[in-house]
């Protein structure tokens, strides 16, 4: 098995670090209605660069629907900026291009492509048309970057859709990578990963973290505790507390909807 | 214009799209299965109506008879076509459209070989000749018998997806194949079933159509577009939605070909339909997902 | 390694010289055919022009158009309108309208009196009602099934405008009786051998472009497109423009294709090109091998060429022959004959593999 | 290279091909071209069958010029572009002395061109609208003088003052209802409604219902194929009849009939040039070698017999002209004669029509179409109907 | 209870698993572990027969059940939650557990109540479609639609994957409670090693889709399982 290489990342990331320095996510107001159900009410957010946010909540408490709002797949009312880019009510694809990026519960990968096809699109989203309708040449250095950070080199030529579980929230990290992305949504990236591989890839968050603004959504309190920098617990589709690891897990209210009192070896 | 008139027009006209379209919100709404030789389980319903009045002599009796054997007939050639093809194809759906293009041409010419290029006809039993009076008006018993049963085919179908276990198995199995085997439930037999049952409601329709005009090898040819308009506009794998699309297409075909030409009303329906979709790309009714999820 | 990946790379030099065998085909063609003869090749070339466009547009981009015939009848109506107009002079009627029609003509025919106009617009109107008819139907997330459906109503709609609009248009009887193509008299052989040469030509130019486009990053977005759309969208792209080029590039081809029957085949009716036609025009793209560059288009012609040949000895024996060979390939073999033609190539290292 | 330019420079007459009919054996090849497959096939089926009939009839007799009759038939599957295209086979590649077939005025429109760029010959069994006469196509159907006009004198003769006209949306019936409203307005009858529906359409529950309110005297329907069934189950489902409101049919021959079902249509009437009661011998014998040929069960119908009649007038012309080129039998053509199971029919060497004697039926419970009135005489054909004032402005 | 011969499988012309010998005890659990792609959801499916064995037997009480399909090994008592999350997306959560309870009668109806105090939060769920429902409110549904089907042999393909703590722990009370009681056996595909390898009486490591250690569970055979990871 491949591994992550932190190095790669550094390379990566370097590339173009002052764009969106000062940027934030800040979310004010934010309200998502299923059909008279409200799963996202009147939630404030503020990310900023350099702390690396965890998400968590009980099931159905409106993680993922708030990351849906944010990226424009589901209809929402409030605010969302990113870099004074306001997100609400966009095109998901023009979202994406003011620099936001997500991965998916469960993964998405395009199975017929392969790891470097699916790199290389990724990284295309600003090709201007007449780059798109010539054949790709040698592979552009963001790609063989992230190749070797997601640890994927070996299995460049694989069509995606082979890759195991784990491999394949790794292609897609590479893709928000080389996506160039500023504000990295990740739902619950480490699912299925050993504990080694899960480490792995706190650090290449932690790394990625230092440069851009990052929200992971994660059920693993190990994890958590290790890479956490602050952390938002949600509940019923508010926002339930906020603050550091230890705040957070010593919170009578979160102990009781989402920790439980029994906390041993599980996440 | 006769306002009445038309609109009854209109009504039968969707009662018989209704029939065509209700295998179709099985087979295609429910499975996914773009199946092009489902005109030609009609047309097979159809000529199992003829055979049975060959036999039978007495039309009363020989639709009567008809009706559930159609059903059968119609069944089985679905069911074959599920047992040789299509249970291959059930993850390329848009495969089983040529796959099943392929059968119906085959089809066609087994019917033009077997009871010759000329059309026959199957005759009306007594008690549906002509028309009722009501109202000062002509009802035409033939088109009164097929709204009726049109209905009856409706309620029997909706019940049982709704209700029984097995339209919960149908629709279990569709949505996710692995699943259900992993749950115990037989795809396999699932699948004949489902598609026994559309392929089935073809051949009824199919004994419907005989009391309206001729059959021929291609009978199913001037119904197969219209019907998959009428699952696609009311919303894939919705009876609801199917009966509503079937019921508003005969109604603008019958009110628009009142006040200008069939070829003209035809293209304006089909143009509706491209605008609806425009409103509403899922159909009519539609079920929401979390996509990608 | 899956069929798609081993067709997009098989390789420059196998690419070249499988075009060159083709282009020296074609050539010699001439030599060999009888003038009856080098007509039908000709007109299936016509044919496998809009297997080209098939090929992109449902092989990679997995846009199951059912409606072919609508662009392949809008390149074939408007060149055979400028050809009835041509034939009948400056200022002239054609003879159809003298009988059916009022004796004018309509003036959406008249800009098509001039030979550019009549070549641009044979480019432009299925590229424009492509673009729109795709924009409508792509940005509101149509897809799958639900675009084939619409697509395949599209093909009845205008088959039965066509057949209704006889003053204008010559209603089932098509167009046809064309004297002379931009001028040259198409009774001479020497001009239908040169109308053979144009659409060999044609062919392969289509053939080099697409080709172009299916090995470029935009082809790679297509199939990743096909494969997860609202991926695609994250990642900042707009599936829907992508697509609509696919449909466009197909429109095109078909609606070239069409231009260049006309005069080949002396006609165009509404039987050419409603539901039954454009799903013909698929066989051959499936048969031949969706996915690959030269399946489609040797497809096509071996499906026009058998049907021809085949239903001269046994006309109802080919509809079994072509239904059994259509179902079969789809359900058995859905890379066409080309993946049979890749398997073998690829046989012998693959042995080398280890397991 | 180029070939030659339309507009000047070359040859611009550059004609077609030689002819490559090879009559130097022991017999001459002829084409049947006629849909054997899609929807046309129910009807030119049958036409197929009585020129086979025909074929094999003079092949008994000692063949044309002492040649035997070999047959290449080709399927032009109910599309005009392959009848155009299996013409071309016939003539060029097959070389054939002549072409039989075709049934829709759109098949006929798309072999033209080819007939005449090839300089070949077709002969034409269907009745149609008229307005054509070409050099290279001999039309042994009835054109419109010979049946529609008749049909509506008839009328005219019963006391009709309105008509309601229901056809197909194609060149015949469009180009026949024409020719109807000229005459109607000539002759001061009213046409109350004229309704088109696409070849194949077979809901006529809207037509029905304007064709009941309107309340003509008569409808006169130029629906070709499937249509014609589902048009008349609607009306009689609508509770119309024979006696409420006749209907007068110019394309449902006795094959039809059964596919309609008697029961539907009887009573009703029909404009034809000959049915199968004709009563004359040459049709006594017609009908019996059809029957022994092909089934007791099988009609014989006008198209059938008008085809069977033109093989056996192109032999006529051939012999006369003791030669099998086109030129030459044409020249031949005026006043060829032939004793037809319809009657004696004579062709005229001008238009390239026959003289048919025009018939109106009636359908009877026994599925046949009986006489009801007849011209009594052959009506020469006036393709362009220049003998009648009020056809002036049709074409 | 289920024992593993030989077992290989895998996708098209690629294998996955080669050779794997396994054995679930009785009323035990089995764990599996392995790296991400090493085969543990492959080798699964092999157990539910989603994927043919190309070689090698599964056996259930000693009867051969290789050659049934999946629904009848389903219905010899052998249930599974699959890794993701599924659901039938379209039917309501009630329907989910239904379609399952149909084939039960009595029972069906009895484990669907039983399932659903196992998962309180499900109760207020039943009426909504489950495809709408958040991916742990699914994997809840799951494996309560899989315990409906009253297994002998419980498989479970990481199932506490985005489950909020509190109610993982509830799980594995829970199957610890059905383990101990005697009925259950239980084969279990599970990152947390600890866990899975406490309450384990024995356990397999995967890599590349063999075997590469075995080891007996328990409270301290955590580190060599990790060990054996690490290699
Ligand atoms: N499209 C939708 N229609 C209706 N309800 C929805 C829709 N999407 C989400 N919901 C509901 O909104 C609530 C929040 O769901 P969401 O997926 O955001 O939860 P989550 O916090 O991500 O949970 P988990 O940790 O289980 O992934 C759930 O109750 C879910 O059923
Ligand atoms: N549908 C498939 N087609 C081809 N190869 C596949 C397929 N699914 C999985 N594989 C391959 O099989 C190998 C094992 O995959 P599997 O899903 O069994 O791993 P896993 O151990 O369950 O991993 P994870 O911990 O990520 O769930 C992987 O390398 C993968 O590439
Ligand atoms: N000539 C005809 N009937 O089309
Ligand atoms: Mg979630
Ligand atoms: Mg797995």
């Amino acid at each position: 098995m491949n591994d992550i290489d932190i190095a790669a990342a550094d390379a990566l990331l370097g590339t173009d670090a002052t764009r969106f320095r000062h940027d934030y996510l800040e979310v004010r107001g934010l309200r998502v209605e299923f059909d008279g159900f409200v799963a996202v009410r009147d939630v404030d957010l503020t990310v900023t660069q350099g702390d690396l946010r965890f998400l968590i909540g009980p099931n159905g408490a409106g993680k993922t629907t708030l990351i849906d709002a944010v990226t424009g797949l589901v209809r929402a009312t409030g605010s969302a900026a990113f870099g004074g880019t306001e997100l609400i009510g966009r095109a998901t694809h023009r979202i994406a291009r003011a620099g936001v990026g997500r991965t998916f519960q469960t993964a998405s990968v395009f199975e017929e492509l392969t790891v470097l096809q699916n790199l290389d699109i990724a990284a295309g989203a600003r090709r201007r048309p007449l780059t798109l309708l010539r054949r790709r040449g040698a592979t552009p250095p963001v790609v063989e970057r992230a190749l070797e950070t997601v640890g994927l080199t070996a299995l460049r030529d694989t069509p995606a859709g082979v890759l195991a579980h784990g491999q394949k929230q790794w292609l897609e990290i590479g893709m928000l990578l080389v996506q160039d992305a500023h504000l990295l949504l990740l739902d619950e990236p480490v699912a299925g990963m050993t504990q080694a591989e899960r480490e792995e890839t706190g650090e290449l968050l932690r790394r990625i973290g230092s440069q851009r603004v990052v929200v992971v959504v994660e059920h693993d309190m190990e994890f958590l505790r290790s890479f956490a920098d602050s952390v938002t617990v949600m509940h019923q589709g508010r926002v339930l507390a906020e603050g550091t690891v230890h705040e957070v897990q010593n919170d009578p209210a979160v102990v009781e909807v989402y920790l439980g009192t029994t906390e041993g070896d599980l996440p | 214009m006769d306002i009445v008139a038309q609109l009854f027009a209109g009504l039968s006209l969707g009662s018989v799209l209704l029939l065509a379209a209700l295998g179709l919100s099985l087979t295609f709404g429910q499975m996914g299965v773009i199946n092009m030789a489902h005109g030609e389980f009609m047309m097979a319903g159809a000529y199992t109506a003829f055979l049975i009045q060959a036999v039978v002599g007495d039309a009363g009796v020989s639709l009567l008879l008809a009706l559930p054997l159609g059903f059968v007939v119609g069944g089985l050639l679905g069911l074959l076509l599920e047992a040789t093809l299509i249970r291959r194809m059930y993850r390329r759906p848009l495969d089983t459209l040529l796959v099943t293009w392929g059968v119906a041409l085959v089809l066609q010419q087994v019917a033009r070989d077997v009871f010759g290029a000329p059309n026959v006809d199957v005759r009306a039993p007594a008690w549906l000749s002509g028309a009722v009076e009501i109202g000062g008006l002509a009802w035409p018993r033939t088109r009164l018998f097929i709204l009726a049963l049109a209905t009856a085919c409706v309620v029997a179908l909706a019940l049982a997806m709704r209700a029984t276990p097995l339209g919960r198995r149908i629709r279990a199995v569709v949505q996710n194949r692995d699943l259900a085997e992993a749950s115990g439930i037989s795809s396999r037999s699932t699948d004949r079933i489902t598609f026994f049952l559309g392929s089935g409601l073809a051949g009824i329709a199919g004994v419907a159509l005989t009391l309206l005009g001729s059959i021929g090898p291609t009978l199913g040819t001037n119904y197969i577009v219209d019907a998959f308009l009428v699952v696609v506009a009311g919303g894939i794998g919705q009876i609801k939605g199917t009966v509503i699309a079937a019921t508003a297409l005969g109604l603008m075909q019958a009110f628009l070909e009142y006040s200008t030409t069939a070829s003209v009303a035809k293209v304006l329906v089909f143009v509706a339909i491209v605008a609806f979709l425009q409103l509403r790309p899922q159909g009519l009714v539609s079920v929401r997902t979390r996509s990608l999820a | 390694m899956t069929a798609l990946t081993a067709l997009v790379r098989p390789g420059r030099a196998r690419t070249l010289a499988a075009f060159g065998l083709a282009a020296g085909l074609l050539l010699l063609a001439p030599a060999v055919l009888s003038p009856f003869r080098l007509d039908l090749l000709a007109k299936f070339l016509c044919l496998a022009m809009v297997a080209v466009g098939i090929g992109l547009a449902w092989g990679r981009g997995g846009l199951l158009t059912l409606g072919q015939g609508v662009y392949f009848g809008l390149g074939a109506y408007l060149m055979a309108m400028h050809l009835k107009l041509a034939d009948a002079g400056p200022g002239g009627v054609p003879d159809f309208m003298l009988l059916y029609g009022t004796g004018q003509v309509p003036g959406w025919w008249e800009p098509l009196r001039s030979p550019v106009a009549a070549v641009l617009l044979v480019l432009l109107v299925p590229a424009a009602l492509a673009a729109l008819l795709g924009w409508a139907v792509f940005t509101r997330r149509v897809r799958g099934a639900y675009f084939a459906i619409l697509s395949q109503a599209l093909a009845a709609a205008f088959a039965i405008l066509l057949v209704g609009q006889q003053q204008t248009t010559g209603g089932t009887n098509g167009l046809n009786g064309f004297r002379a193509f931009f001028g040259y008299d198409l009774a001479d052989p020497v001009n239908k051998q040169m109308l053979y040469l144009i659409a060999a030509g044609v062919l392969l130019l289509m053939v080099a472009v697409v080709r172009l486009l299916t090995v470029s990053r935009f082809g790679e977005l297509l199939v990743a497109v096909r494969d997860g759309e609202d991926r695609v969208r994250f990642l900042g792209y707009d599936p829907a423009l992508v697509k609509v080029v696919a449909y466009v590039v197909a429109a095109v081809t078909a609606a070239v294709g069409g231009a260049l029957f006309v005069p080949i085949v002396g006609i165009v009716s509404p039987a050419d090109v409603g539901v039954v036609p454009s799903i013909g025009f698929l066989v051959g793209v499936a048969i031949g091998g969706r996915t690959s560059l030269l399946g489609p288009v040797l497809g096509s012609i071996a499906v026009s060429w058998a049907q021809t040949s085949i239903s001269e000895q046994f006309p109802s024996g080919w509809i079994y022959l072509q239904g059994a060979l259509f179902v079969l390939v789809v359900a058995f073999l859905p890379g066409g004959l080309a993946s049979v033609a890749a398997a073998r190539f690829r046989r012998r290292p693959e042995e080398r593999i280890p397991a | 290279a180029c070939g030659a330019r339309v507009d000047g420079g070359g040859d611009g007459t550059s004609a077609a091909a030689e002819s490559c009919v090879d009559t130097s054996g022991e017999s001459v090849k002829v084409g049947f071209l006629n849909s054997l497959s899609g929807t046309m096939a129910i009807s030119e089926q049958t036409v197929h069958d009585a020129l086979q009939l025909a074929a094999e009839e003079i092949n008994a007799d000692g063949g044309v010029l002492g040649k035997q009759l070999e047959i290449v038939s080709e399927d032009g599957r109910s599309e005009p572009t392959v009848f155009a295209e299996k013409a071309g086979k016939l003539i060029t590649s097959d070389c054939v002395a002549a072409v039989f077939g075709g049934w829709t005025s759109a098949s006929r429109k798309a072999m033209l061109p080819v007939f005449e760029a090839q300089d070949s010959l077709l002969f034409y069994p269907v009745q149609y609208e008229g307005l054509e006469s070409s050099p290279n196509i001999f039309y042994t159907g009835a054109t419109t003088n010979q049946q529609i006009v008749p049909a509506l004198d008839y009328l005219a003769e019963q006391g009709t003052e309105s008509l309601f006209l229901v056809g197909s949306d194609y060149v015949f019936p469009r180009t026949a209802n024409k020719i109807i409203n000229a005459y109607a307005e000539a002759h001061g009858i009213e046409i109350v409604g004229e309704e088109y529906a696409p070849l194949g359409h077979t809901d006529f529950s809207t037509i029905v219902n304007k064709v009941k309110s309107a309340g003509a005297d008569a409808v006169f329907n130029t629906l070709n194929g499937d249509s014609n069934v589902a048009f008349f189950k609607e009306y009689n489902n609508a509770g119309m009849s024979a006696g409420k409101m006749p209907v007068v049919s110019v394309s449902i021959a006795e094959e039809e009939i059964g596919g309609i079902g008697v029961e539907n249509v009887e009573g009703q009437l029909t404009a034809w040039n000959y049915y199968q009661t004709v009563d004359l011998p040459a049709n006594a014998t017609f009908v019996e070698a059809f029957q022994a040929r092909y089934g007791e069960d099988r009609p014989t119908s006008d198209p059938m017999e008008a085809a069977y009649t033109s093989l056996h007038l192109w032999r006529a012309m051939v012999e006369k002209a003791g030669s099998f080129a086109v030129d030459d039998v044409v020249a031949a053509a005026d006043g060829v004669t032939f004793d037809a199971p319809e009657g004696e029919v004579v062709v005229n060497g001008e238009n390239h029509h026959v003289a048919k004697t025009a018939l109106i039926g009636k359908i009877g419970a026994d599925g046949l179409i009986h006489t009801e009135w007849s011209s009594g005489e052959p009506i020469e054909p006036d393709p362009y109907l220049e003998g009648y004032d009020w056809a002036d402005g049709l074409s | 209870m289920l024992e593993l011969s030989g077992v290989t499988t895998g996708y098209g012309r690629t294998v996955v698993v080669h050779g794997v010998d396994l054995t679930v005890p009785r009323g035990a659990l089995t764990a599996v572990l392995g790296h991400n792609g090493a085969g543990k959801t492959t080798l699964l499916r092999a157990v539910l027969g989603l994927l043919p064995a190309r070689a090698g037997a599964v056996r259930l009480d000693g009867a051969d059940v290789t050659s049934l399909a999946t629904h009848q090994r389903v219905r010899r008592g052998i249930a599974y939650v699959p890794q993701g999350q599924q659901s039938f997306g379209r039917l309501s959560a009630r329907e989910n557990l239904r379609v399952v309870a149909d084939a039960y009668g009595r029972d069906g109806r009895r484990r669907t109540d039983e399932a659903l105090d196992l998962f309180p939060a499900l109760r207020d769920l039943l009426g909504r479609q489950a495809g709408l429902l958040s991916g742990g409110q699914r994997q809840q549904l799951a494996i309560a639609r899989a315990l409906v089907t009253g297994p002998r042999l419980l498989v479970l393909d990481e199932p506490a994957e985005g489950i909020q703590p509190n109610v993982v722990t509830e799980i594995y009370d829970a199957i610890s409670a059905l383990t101990a009681a005697g009925d259950l056996s239980v084969l279990l595909v599970e990152q947390h090693i600890g866990y899975a390898v406490e309450h384990a009486a024995g356990f397999v490591v995967l890599a590349s889709g063999r075997v590469v250690h075995r080891g007996s569970g328990g409270a301290d055979a955590a580190a060599g399982a990790r060990k054996a990871l690490a290699l």
